[in-house]
């Protein structure tokens, strides 16, 4: 009968109407800046560059390989390769970034800077409130204003940073391994010389390097 | 395409032809889309749609970077369903680069594409009841829903819309077990919100009289007009690329395909809900079978994929119809051609033929029906 | 769902039911074997249709029109040329010498099909159809009249490409504004550099310029 | 103070004040005591029905609404209006300056008009006419005037279409809405709003005579207020400015200020055909029930007028929009026979004797199935007509 759909649609109106004071998860909205969501811990925002320690300089993940740079599909990142050297966190020789800038008014969010570093130096932020008065300069972010610690990556996403933690700290052990064992072949080799009779048998310590060693070699291959 | 309510038009071909055009700044024409319409009364005796305002040649920048980096750039064309946007390029990688994806990302596709196809069809049947004035109150049911969807996206992939997910050869995260719990809490949801959705307006007399009759598309001219997704089985053709192609793993999943018998915007919105039910059960199956895994072909090089050379068309149905991605290789790292078929696009050739003879506010109701995204009809 | 016979016989019965068609198998060399028909300029669209109406077939969706630019290649190989040469001992005598001969094909625009069946559910074929050449506005057929689904994809064509559809209702450009003079999917197409929202040159952050 | 003083203390202090002026103004301080009052608190309330529109909408659609400015969102009225006072007036350049100019201004003019014939409360209202009902009516098609004149003078397509679908869609309207008045009219035998309102003043048992109690009332009532839904152009006859279709209508070219004036004017009409349909059929000021008749008159009037108000607000975030021929079916193939029907039974229930209490209901009923049996068959052939139907759906496996 006409009229009877009206009804049963004003009734389900007057149901939400009610309803929105008492069931809770009618509504959705937030009231933003009083009440806050927790960020997911995913959540990714634009790209910062991580460094170990307390001085963003000295400790800088980042040693400008520029695949980000290749990588990035909008092409927003830009690197200047250092002339010099310093010893990064296994103590191997590496550039840094002289220049690092990222335009985050072209930057996209799409991690994929992230996925394809090799050297765990460039992670997603998930802070959104960025708003400038400037179009262009101020959202040019340069190397000082990308630089964050690794203690704020491990608050901002605490799963992945403790991962990644426990990556690098192989890597450093490996490295040691790697050492003490090149170590204990040269001694050998010393003593060897001395005493051919008592050879031990080859380092075998060296070979493990995880996830890390191909994505290196893959550097190379790039480079 | 009769306006049976005024069989007589005593002044038809005599009266004064005015043209309008609607858009690009309209309230209704869901982006910036235009119409150049020729109005005689309020009838409709010509209507061109123009578009490519929001034009960026998508192709061109995916040819000029690897074949990874285009797939943020999917999440772009229809910004409501990036999930599916990812999965129909990825599918096409795969097919032409021969990769295998494992079994647990296959299902984690599935999910994501089906809640896809869930907030998807939910926004595009209140912005329909927005299109005939129903001053937002479906649009706002149907947003609480979708920002649970969201919701889960974002926890899963790190962002809300662009969530740029999927690889070829498999996922970028795995889903935790903590997410499928999630989503398994929200599936009782879902049917109850489709309930009060049919409440509020499934009998609703001025709705029906809205939508029946309105838009008309006949079948033939549906199939000619290589018109896919749900306005085509709105048709009563039976034509779902899930269950043609059995894509991914879409065989493993008992599901129906609603198919309307008038082709007109009440059955294009019947089809939507009557789809979204389906949907929620595919997703209970999903999240009943998934199994543990990997979820990354390990073989497969990302950043530097250099595919034979050859060609390959891969397709997937996605909320709005058949996307497909068409890509040649030229064995570099980059796609030699990168071709999108857009479904929004393709379904958009008929709105004249639906909407000539109508009122112009049936245009806007028609094109509401249609489901466009202008992301991915300007690419 | 009924499977699609192999390309080689979708083109014998192309050329049995089309007199005069021409009809070539293009090989595809990756994974998913989705090989095509290359048709002759004349008979495509009696062929489309041909495609379109046959029992068995009835390819009555086309799903995807795409244009593709091939530019002018130079091919070089190395072909083994026996030769007449001195002989260090001052005879004369035979040997073969490497040679790079190189060849020069001609670049064209090719208009890619793909159809699929929904009565039958199968595909997809592909055929694609090419022109003579690289010129500003290269011929072909159109096929709208045969899929109307193409309307709008050999507009796109036309706009992005500069393939002249003959038989388009309405081929107006589609994407790009009336005004715009060339093609930019081209694979010469230079984009002109006046980009008024440019952002700031990358390298000119204050910490360089300091 | 007791229960008479309460009800009339506007009343009083009007001519506690007239008292004291000196004869010379005794004329001009009446009509300014008179106006200024409406021209106060119907603004007053339009504010405040805004804001509960807002937030009622939001609650339907499951927002908060407005809850920014002052306690609740209370004052977000006041930050709407300084909005559009300090906002740009813009005037398109071909536009007919002088009408456009003059448009909102005759239609917030014509609408508080209508409230001269009003009565708010025993002993109150602006002017007792004789013919206040035809008086209402008269003024009511001069806001057609206004419109047109917005929609034509603005030159833009979309405005000239909202304006010509809001003529066609008021005089069309209009019909209906004067003919169920036109049973009221009858049965109390006087144009006068005031001696309607008195008719209907009076109780059996605890009971009032609202004409809304009897059948040929209550059918009388929904179409009249129906009919006034399609006349101040509120949601689901909001055609004229649609804005999914034709943006704003007739007020698109409209900016600051004047955007204000039309949208007060839109509330200001809907709350003076409200109060005109409480007036006809629910009683006016009167109280339905007599151990009720302590509360004073107006507050009756005034909680009708927003239980009208939050009517319309309910129905707007209800029920999508019509469209232009559907709007003009309805009211001449459903709305005008059934005016003409509830006048019929009008006249049958003048003259069925009502004696007894059997007698009574016998007459009721009568005049019950007098009006029910049309319904139903117009009904039946509107919606055959336009052949609607649940549908049920096939699926493929």
């Amino acid at each position: 009968m006409l009229g009877e759909g009206i009804i049963q649609g004003l009734l389900e109106t007057a149901r939400n109407f009610f309803g929105s004071y008492v069931e809770k998860d009618r509504l959705t909205t937030v009231q933003f800046p009083e009440e806050r969501r927790p960020l997911p811990e995913a959540s990714r925002n634009f790209p910062f560059l991580l460094y170990d320690g307390t001085d963003p300089d000295a400790g800088l993940r980042c040693v400008s390989c520029q695949i980000c740079e290749k990588e990035c599909p909008p092409r927003c990142i830009h690197i200047e390769k250092s002339k010099d050297k310093k010893p990064d966190f296994v103590g191997k020789m590496q550039a840094y970034p002289a220049v690092f800038d990222i335009d985050v008014s072209v930057c996209m969010s799409c991690q994929i800077c992230v996925e394809v570093c090799p050297f765990d130096a460039i992670r997603m932020d998930t802070e959104f409130e960025l708003s400038t008065t400037d179009r262009f300069g101020s959202l040019l972010y340069t190397k000082r204003e990308l630089a964050k610690s690794n203690e704020y990556y491990r608050k901002i996403h605490p799963t992945e940073a403790a991962e990644c933690d426990a990556r690098r700290a192989k890597d450093v052990e490996d490295t040691k391994a790697k050492a003490a064992a090149a170590a204990a072949a040269a001694a050998a080799k010393a003593a060897q010389a001395k005493d051919p009779a008592a050879a031990p048998p080859p380092a075998s310590s060296a070979s493990t390097n995880g996830a890390a060693a191909p994505a290196r070699s893959e550097v190379k291959e790039n480079q | 395409m009769s306006n049976d309510l005024l069989e007589v038009d005593p002044i038809a071909g005599q009266g004064e032809i005015m043209e309008v055009s609607m858009g690009p700044h309209h309230p209704s024409t869901h982006g910036v889309f235009r119409m150049d319409v020729r109005l005689e009364g309020e009838k409709v005796v010509r209507l061109k749609p123009v578009f490519g305002y929001l034009h960026r040649n998508h192709e061109k920048i995916a040819e000029h970077g690897a074949y990874l980096a285009a797939i943020p750039y999917t999440d772009r064309l229809d910004y409501l369903c990036s999930m599916t946007n990812n999965w129909g390029y990825c599918l096409a990688v795969e097919k032409l680069a021969g990769i295998t994806v494992p079994e647990r990302a296959e299902y984690i596709r599935v999910i994501v594409a089906e809640l896809t196809r869930f907030q998807n069809h939910a926004g595009l049947v209140g912005f329909l009841l927005q299109d005939m004035g129903a001053s937002g109150t479906p649009l706002m049911y149907a947003f609480r829903e979708r920002e649970k969807v969201l919701d889960l996206f974002e926890s899963l992939s790190g962002a809300r819309m662009m969530c740029n997910y999927m690889r070829f050869g498999g996922l970028r995260v795995d889903a935790t077990a903590a997410w499928l719990d999630e989503v398994r809490r929200l599936l009782p949801a879902l049917p109850r919100f489709l309930d009060e959705f049919e409440n509020l307006l499934r009998a609703n007399e001025i709705l029906m009289a809205r939508t029946q009759g309105t838009g008309r598309l006949s079948r033939e001219l549906a199939v000619s007009a290589g018109v896919t997704g749900p306005m085509l089985r709105a048709s009563g053709v039976n034509y779902d690329v899930r269950k043609v192609d059995k894509y991914g793993i879409y065989d493993r999943f008992d599901f129906r395909v609603p198919l309307g018998d008038h082709g007109d915007v009440y059955d294009r919105y019947m089809m939507r809900i009557l789809e979204m039910r389906e949907t929620v059960k595919i997703l209970e199956q999903a999240l009943r079978g998934i199994p543990e895994g990997p979820i990354m072909d390990p073989k497969v090089r990302l950043r530097g994929l250099r595919p034979k050379a050859g060609e390959a068309y891969g397709r997937i149905e996605s909320p709005k119809g058949e996307l497909g991605f068409f890509l040649i290789s030229d064995g570099t790292t980059n796609p030699y051609r990168y071709r999108v078929r857009p479904p929004s696009m393709i379904n958009l050739t008929i709105l004249e033929d639906m909407c000539l003879g109508q009122n112009i506010a049936d245009v806007v109701v028609t094109l509401g029906s249609v489901d466009i995204v202008l992301g991915e009809v300007d690419r | 769902m009924s499977t699609l016979p192999p390309v080689e016989d979708i083109k014998a019965q192309i050329e049995a039911g089309v007199p005069g068609a021409v009809v070539t198998v293009v090989q595809n060399g990756s994974p998913s074997a989705q090989h095509s028909l290359l048709l002759g300029r004349e008979h495509a669209r009696d062929a489309a249709l041909f495609l379109r109406d046959h029992a068995e077939l009835r390819l009555d969706f086309c799903s995807l029109v795409t244009g593709v630019d091939w530019l002018d290649t130079e091919t070089s190989e190395k072909v083994k040329v026996k030769k007449v040469v001195e002989g260090p001992d001052g005879t004369q005598q035979e040997t073969e010498v490497e040679e790079t001969r190189k060849t020069k094909i001609p670049g064209y625009l090719e208009a890619v099909y793909h159809l699929f069946s929904m009565e039958k559910k199968h595909g997809p074929v592909v055929i694609r159809v090419r022109t003579a050449n690289r010129a500003d506005y290269a011929h072909v057929p159109s096929l709208t009249p045969v899929w109307r689904s193409c309307e709008f994809q050999e507009r796109e064509a036309f706009d992005l490409y500069g393939i002249v559809f003959d038989g388009h209702p309405d081929l107006r450009r589609i994407l790009m504004w009336d005004g715009f003079a060339d093609f930019p999917m081209r694979k010469d197409y230079v984009p002109p550099d006046d980009d008024a929202l440019a952002t700031v040159p990358h390298g000119k952050s204050p910490e360089v310029q300091a | 103070m007791n229960a008479a003083a309460a009800d009339q203390i506007f009343v009083t202090l009007k001519h506690w004040a007239l008292v004291h002026t000196p004869a010379s103004l005794q004329v001009l301080v009446s009509i300014l005591l008179t106006i200024i009052p409406i021209i106060v608190i119907f603004p007053a309330i339009f504010a405040l029905s805004v804001l509960l529109e807002r937030k009622g909408l939001g609650r339907m659609q499951n927002r908060y609404g407005p809850n920014r400015v002052g306690p609740f969102g209370i004052l977000q009225p006041i930050a709407d209006a300084l909005k559009s006072l300090t906002k740009e007036d813009i005037v398109p350049r071909s536009a007919d300056h002088v009408v456009h100019y003059l448009a909102p201004l005759v239609l917030v003019g014509a609408a508080f008009l209508g409230y001269a014939v009003l009565p708010i409360g025993r002993n109150m209202v602006a002017a007792n006419l004789d013919a206040g009902v035809l008086f209402f009516f008269a003024i009511g098609a001069a806001t057609e005037l206004a419109v047109f004149m917005a929609g034509w003078s603005s030159r833009n397509k979309y405005s000239l279409l909202g304006a010509m679908r809001a003529i066609a869609q008021m005089v069309s309207y209009e019909i209906p809405l004067i003919l169920s008045s036109v049973a009221v009219v009858m049965m109390s035998g006087t144009l006068s709003t005031t001696s309607i309102v008195e008719r209907q003043a009076h109780y059996t048992a605890t009971l009032a005579h609202w004409n809304v109690f009897t059948p040929w009332g209550l059918a009388g009532f929904f179409l009249f207020m129906i009919s006034g839904m399609a006349e101040t152009n509120r949601s689901p006859f909001d055609l004229p400015e649609g804005e999914s279709e034709i943006i704003a209508g007739y007020f698109i070219e409209y900016s600051g200020f004047k955007f204000a004036l039309f949208f007060l004017a839109e509330y200001l009409e809907i709350f003076s055909i409200s109060g005109l349909g409480i007036t006809l059929f629910l009683g006016g000021w009167s109280s339905p029930f007599s151990f009720f008749a302590w509360i004073p008159s107006w507050i009756w009037f005034f909680t009708k007028l927003f239980t009208f108000i939050l009517f319309f607000i309910w129905v707007r975030g209800t029920l999508p929009r019509l469209r232009m021929d559907q709007l003009m079916n309805f009211a001449w193939k459903f709305m005008l026979p059934m005016a003409l029907i509830v006048i019929l039974s009008a006249g049958i229930w003048r003259f069925l004797p009502a004696q007894s209490a059997e007698m009574a209901v016998v007459r009721w009923l009568v005049c019950a199935v007098i009006i029910a049996v049309p319904y139903v068959v117009l009904a039946r052939a509107l919606e055959q007509g336009k052949r609607i139907e649940k549908r049920t759906y096939r699926y493929a496996e």
